[in-house]
């Protein structure tokens, strides 16, 4: 898996300050959130439940309308396209949800399922198109012989394939993987995750993978975003994420996933306000009340979004974060 | 819709419930047919006869067979249970469904204030209410069971299709830009078949017990016979003592009905079944 | 040797169906010392939660029987006590802890109703008394106002907040052994770890002995003194944490350790997954059930299934275990 | 069809500003909307569509200007919003005018006959659900076993026999000389309470043999489905005892269901429950008076008693809403 950088002219997925608020702006899902997906790349979003990875991955489908910010597919904005253009964007951008036996139509087969994407967006001919279904049935490791089942009739990884099958049918260049493998067993996760890094080597497809697990993060993303109460803390590529991680959200979930120290008691205030987003100051740092290395200025303002600096020229502006322990002049010396 | 088949062969009851029907439905095809029940009003003996070899059941007042009148009025029977059935569940679902479909919009407020308003208006005064507009129409009764039994099948698609609608595999639907009307009608709709099935079980018992009681005042069915008008004549003779009427228009209705709520409940039991396992 | 507070011995669950009875649960028997956690672990469908129903006689669908060699709690053997005295022991000797927070608390009755009743339920008398131990109990386990948490409903409370709730009505009498099962599952990392923390807290101050059942390995590793493996109804390997994670013996462990995606500062290598998939319950395969996915198989593991044999405390039922 | 286009889209316009309203307006909103929409399909059927009396009140081949003079009386030449208006004046002020068949003024009719109704219909509402109730939580008690299949054996054949049938049966059984011959047959001399026993025991037990099955299958469900909650096997595992599950447990948690259902019965037996019972029995409640409205055509007393119910069931559902909130803490506090 290289991770040499490609710059083509855009990148392929790229939010800009997207917002997106629910009953009529009373709370706030995702605030000015920004990062980009390049070509063949897989970034990681990553967070706790509730913290708005699930409402980005709908807006990008329009099946969310957001408040602010933009959503360029291929430079596009996503909002501002024509029906023609939508349909086209629509095709290339496909998603598989957490979990299996919810995400198959119950009472069409599979044949007809996976059949749906191709007589919608009208690709090749009838033949052409049951060749394609059995081709991808291959890939993701199933025989044809599914095609005439209900999805009743399968075990939950089996379903999770066939969904996974019907998200590549139209040959995407992203995938959403919202939280795909987080209720499957671990063996069967692993054959999935296998999968997926198949499918990231032999196609080159995109990903957008969200989970709530560093560890399955760590197995399969290029690069990771880290996100808190709707907000961005930071993004970075996933080594240098996983061994210098910068915002102390980060270092927090490190610790946590990987259990080998006993965690902070968190402090009461984190522990009695339940977790999802319902009293956000705007003035202050999102993350200000449960954080570690709290200082006075993170009660006051909200930090901005800056850039650390690397000294070699390959790592430059793939690394920022939002947190008042970062200013312009922080120069890494890796 | 195949293993509830299964599910229902298994559960002697409902098959019990089902051959019933079938025995009614078989009657009643034969009058349509007019191979049975034809002689229905044709007096053909005494006042009263009691059960003999020519009159199975006896006569009426008038001397009409009781049993002929009896077969007849299954076809009656079958006759306002189907009509009625059929377009109001048609009517329920369709609406229920565009409810669903589009919660708390303007379009949903206005079918719940519809629903709510034929809820409220008295039943058997809004069949008297249609009875006078119509003019003792042929279908005035009909007319008036389906603009009112459609609501509480509404009322359960509606919640059925919220309860779907945010099931991942209609948002994979609405991801690649399939419009809402092949949403609902390929992916949600089909999922709602057996609450659809249950449901027509039930209105059909409603039909048949309101035609009964709308006979008897009057509003029911104009021409021809049927078990609620041979109803309405026993409760004189009743008190005369004579039983023939009553017992056989009350019997074959209880069978019927029997039939049919044996086959409801065997259905709710099997799709409570299947609900637990998807 | 530490006194085995519950010994369960060659306990067996099967439920008839359509086609004949299906075994569930097949010649399961260990046992939980005083102040320790032995954890539970295995893939879904593997029986953990009906293993912990049926140790507690509360099986949730007719047409399941159980027969076993006896249930030992404190000596005295649970199968052979009628209902009325079975539950008088339940929730007062042993008690549970459940997955689902959200749906496993009553959500007409405010928390300290429901806590109170057990406490009422198992001898204190006096609403006074009774309140005063539930109040106790929520602060027992960390939280610092109880009786904003009392009065709350179930719904008005955070994921992580329920069950610590749940804890503190399973713990208020103090029992001598608490069944968890999949306490954290449903949660965030960071709430899951302050669960597991009160779990370990209540463990050393009242020698509480813990069966905490999980499918995640890294819980299991922390917190537990002894691991049980267990699939489709066996259990195929019993031992420390410890020696699990350096050199498991049986294939299967061997195999859902390889499955666990790692967390490290380099790129791991790609992920190893057992091949095949869990058999279904209805068509379990002869022999050991793991035989058809296992590459160590041999023709014996497929008709005859292994007895589990154990050597200085680790226990395995295979015929060619790991080295 | 203009008129109704128009409607609806003022209503698309109404719609959005009248959803900010707070929850309590908006039900009183909706309430309102539902007793003028039953008022004015009620008035449309009852006298746009209905009988026109002129010509009975007048004699043989009349001149213009004799049925010109009629119309006037009756008001049939004022537009048809106009009548409405007064028919929604008569509404609020409780003063129908005189009815055709007996010239008795409409509100002392309906004064009158109420009270009897309600006496008529109560016990039977009461020992209906009752009974109901308490045969339902017996089912689930006893589930799988004799009882449970005789109750529901029960419930199934009350729910096939036609209210016609019980009402002749029981008639014919306790009534005539055929049978046990110890009630009346018709008649309400009713000035005590042993003579009001003895003429409301026969159709008191009609309504109770007619609403007992229905009533018993929806609250068997009910019962049923909230003892297979999760709660209530978690609660068994705390050493709850099967009486404290079903007393406490099961039933504070199916009260609201229960109380929906108490809520809509109340209009539907008080009017059509009595209808054929008071027609059969003779019995001068009000649906006696609504049974020789029906069969005479008597308007006035038709829109009263059309107009009266549909008050009535949108108190019923505005009310129902507010035990929602009284009963079950979910919803109060959400």
């Amino acid at each position: 898996m290289t991770s040499q950088r490609t710059h083509p002219a855009h990148p392929l997925l790229e939010l800009r300050n997207l917002s997106i608020s629910f009953r009529d702006r009373r709370q706030i899902a995702v605030d000015r959130v920004s990062f980009s997906v390049l070509k063949g790349q897989t970034l990681g979003l990553v967070g706790a439940s509730g913290a708005g990875k699930s409402s980005v991955a709908r807006a990008i489908l329009r099946l969310v309308q957001a408040d602010g910010g933009e959503i360029l597919f291929k430079g596009e904005d996503i909002h501002r396209m024509k029906s023609q253009q939508l349909m086209a964007a629509r095709q290339r951008i496909q998603i598989v949800f957490q979990e299996p036996s919810r995400s198959l139509s119950p009472k069409r087969t599979v044949a007809e399922s996976l059949l749906e994407p191709l007589q919608h967006f009208a690709i090749g001919s009838p033949t052409e198109r049951s060749r394609k279904v059995k081709k991808i049935l291959l890939t993701v490791g199933l025989d044809h012989d599914v095609l005439h089942h209900y999805p009743h009739q399968f075990s939950t990884g089996q379903k999770q394939r066939i969904a996974i099958a019907r998200a590549l049918v139209t040959k995407p260049d992203l995938v959403i993987a919202d939280e795909a493998v987080s209720s499957l067993d671990v063996s069967v996760q692993a054959q999935i995750l296998q999968l997926i890094q198949t499918l990231q080597a032999e196609y080159g497809i995109a990903f957008l993978f969200i989970s709530h697990d560093l560890a399955v993060i760590r197995q399969i993303a290029d690069g990771v975003a880290v996100m808190y109460r709707g907000q961005l803390l930071e993004q970075a590529p996933a080594d240098t994420f996983f061994s210098q991680p910068a915002h102390p959200y980060s270092r927090l979930l490190l610790s946590l996933a990987s259990l080998d120290e006993p965690s902070p008691v968190l402090n009461h205030q984190q522990q009695l306000n339940p977790d999802g987003i319902t009293n956000h100051r705007p003035s202050a740092c999102v993350y200000s009340a449960g954080c570690a290395e709290v200082m006075p200025v993170c009660g006051q303002s909200e930090p901005a979004r800056i850039e650390i600096k690397y000294k070699n020229q390959n790592m430059r502006g793939s690394h920022c974060v939002r947190c008042h322990l970062y200013d312009e002049t922080n120069i890494n010396e890796t | 819709m195949e293993s509830v088949w299964q599910r229902l062969r298994s559960d002697g009851y409902g098959m019990l419930g089902f051959y019933i029907i079938a025995v009614f439905a078989l009657a009643a095809l034969l009058v349509w047919s007019g191979l049975l029940g034809q002689s229905w009003a044709v007096v053909s003996g005494g006042r009263w006869e009691s059960i003999s070899s020519t009159h199975w059941f006896g006569t009426n007042l008038l001397g009409q067979d009781i049993l002929q009148r009896t077969l007849f009025s299954s076809a009656t029977a079958f006759e306002v249970g189907l009509s009625v059935t059929i377009l109001s569940t048609l009517l329920g679902t369709v609406l229920g469904a565009l409810a669903g479909w589009f919660r708390s919009s303007w379009l949903d407020e206005l079918i719940l204030w519809v629903k709510g308003v034929l809820d409220s208006i008295p039943f058997y005064l809004f069949a008297a209410a249609i009875a006078f507009a119509l003019q003792g129409n042929r279908w005035a009764m009909h007319l008036a069971m389906v603009i009112t039994f459609w609501t509480t099948t509404a009322r359960i698609i509606r919640g059925e299709v919220i309860r779907l609608k945010q099931r991942e595999f209609v948002e994979a639907a609405r991801a690649i830009g399939l419009p809402p009307r092949t949403i609902i009608f390929r992916h949600v709709l089909p999922n709602t078949s057996h609450i659809v099935l249950v449901q027509a079980t039930i209105v059909f018992v409603a039909a048949i017990k309101t035609e009964v009681i709308l006979s008897f005042l009057g509003l029911g069915i104009q021409n021809g016979v049927s078990w609620g008008l041979m109803l309405a004549e026993s409760s004189q003779e009743v008190l005369a003592g004579h039983f023939g009427n009553f017992a056989a228009a009350s019997i074959a209705l209880f069978l019927l009905l029997v039939g049919f709520n044996l086959l409801a409940d065997s259905l709710q039991d099997a799709m409570d079944k299947r609900r637990s396992v998807s | 040797m530490n006194t085995a507070v519950l010994e369960v011995r060659d306990l067996n669950l099967s439920i008839d169906s359509s086609n004949g009875p299906h075994q569930l649960l097949d010649g399961v028997s260990f046992s939980i010392n005083a102040g320790e956690t032995t954890g539970l672990v295995g893939e879904s469908g593997c029986g953990k939660s009906m293993t912990a129903l049926a140790i507690l006689g509360v099986l949730p669908a007719t047409g399941m029987t159980i027969r076993s060699a006896g249930i030992m709690l404190n000596g005295e053997d649970l199968t052979a006590l009628n209902h009325a005295q079975r539950r008088r022991v339940l929730g007062q000797d042993i008690s549970m802890v459940f997955q689902q927070p959200a749906t496993a608390l009553d959500p007409v009755f405010t928390l300290g109703q429901q806590i109170a009743a057990t406490v009422h339920r198992h001898g204190i008398s006096g609403r006074k008394a009774c309140r005063q131990t539930m109040l106790e109990s929520l602060e027992l386990v960390g939280f610092s106002q109880p009786e904003k948490i009392a009065a709350a409903y179930p719904h008005e409370l955070s994921g992580g907040m329920r069950q610590l709730s749940m804890i503190a009505m399973a713990t208020v009498c103090k029992p001598a052994v608490l069944i968890a099962d999949e306490p954290t599952t449903a949660l965030d990392v960071s709430t899951q770890l302050m669960i597991l923390q009160q779990l370990k807290r209540l463990q050393t101050e009242y020698k509480t002995a813990i069966l905490l059942i999980s499918h995640d390995l890294n819980i299991i590793r922390q917190c537990c003194h002894t691991v049980l493996v267990m699939y489709c109804g066996r259990l195929l390997e019993s031992t420390d944490p410890e020696s699990l994670f350096s050199h498991p013996r049986h294939p299967y462990s061997a195999g859902l350790l390889g499955c666990i995606p790692k967390l490290s500062a380099t790129r791991p290598p790609p992920i190893n997954a057992i091949a095949g998939q869990v058999p279904a319950l209805t068509d379990l395969p002869p022999g050991c059930h793991f035989a058809p996915r296992c590459d160590r198989a041999i023709a014996q593991c497929r008709h005859t299934a292994p007895e589990p044999e154990s050597d200085n405390g680790r226990t395995v039922a295979c015929f060619r275990p790991m080295p | 069809m203009v008129v109704i286009s128009c409607a609806l889209l003022i209503w698309k316009i109404v719609y959005k500003p009248m959803n900010k309203l707070p929850y309590f307006v908006r039900r009183l909103l909706f309430g309102t909307a539902l007793v003028l929409g039953v008022t004015f399909i009620s008035f449309l059927l009852m006298v746009h569509f209905g009988p026109d009396k002129t010509y009975e009140l007048i004699g043989k081949n009349p001149t213009e200007q004799q049925i010109a003079e009629v119309r006037h009386a009756l008001g049939y030449d004022r537009s048809f919003l106009l009548r409405y208006g007064s028919y929604l004046r008569e509404l609020v002020t409780l003063d129908f005018g005189l009815s055709d068949s007996s010239g008795e003024k409409v509100s002392s009719m309906l004064a009158r006959s109420l009270p009897i109704s309600l006496l008529l219909v109560v016990p039977g509402f009461v020992l209906g659900n009752g009974l109901g109730l308490i045969l339902g939580m017996l089912a689930v008690w006893y589930r799988g076993r004799w009882l449970d299949r005789l109750v529901t054996g029960a419930s199934v054949a009350g729910m096939s026999v036609s209210f016609l049938i019980i009402i002749i049966g029981l008639q014919v059984l306790l009534c005539t000389p055929h049978g046990l011959n110890l009630f009346p047959v018709r008649g309400w001399q009713v000035d005590g309470l042993a003579s009001y026993l003895f003429y409301v025991t026969v159709p008191t037990l009609a309504l109770v043999l007619v609403t007992l099955g229905y009533n018993t299958r929806y609250y068997r469900a009910i019962i049923a489905d909230e003892s297979e909650r999760e709660h209530i096997h978690a609660l068994k595992a705390y050493g709850a005892t099967p009486y404290e599950l079903m007393l406490k447990h099961v039933l504070k948690n199916s009260l609201v269901p229960i109380l929906t259902r108490l809520m809509f019965s109340v209009p539907l037996v008080l009017i059509s429950g009595s209808l054929l019972l008071e027609s059969y029995f003779g019995i001068p409640g009000i649906g006696q008076v609504t049974f020789d409205a029906i069969t005479s055509g008597d308007q006035p007393v038709l829109k009263a008693v059309i107009g009266l119910t549909g008050v009535l069931f949108a108190l019923a559902l505005t009310v129902n809403d507010f035990l929602y909130k009284v009963v079950d803490p979910r919803v109060a506090r959400s």
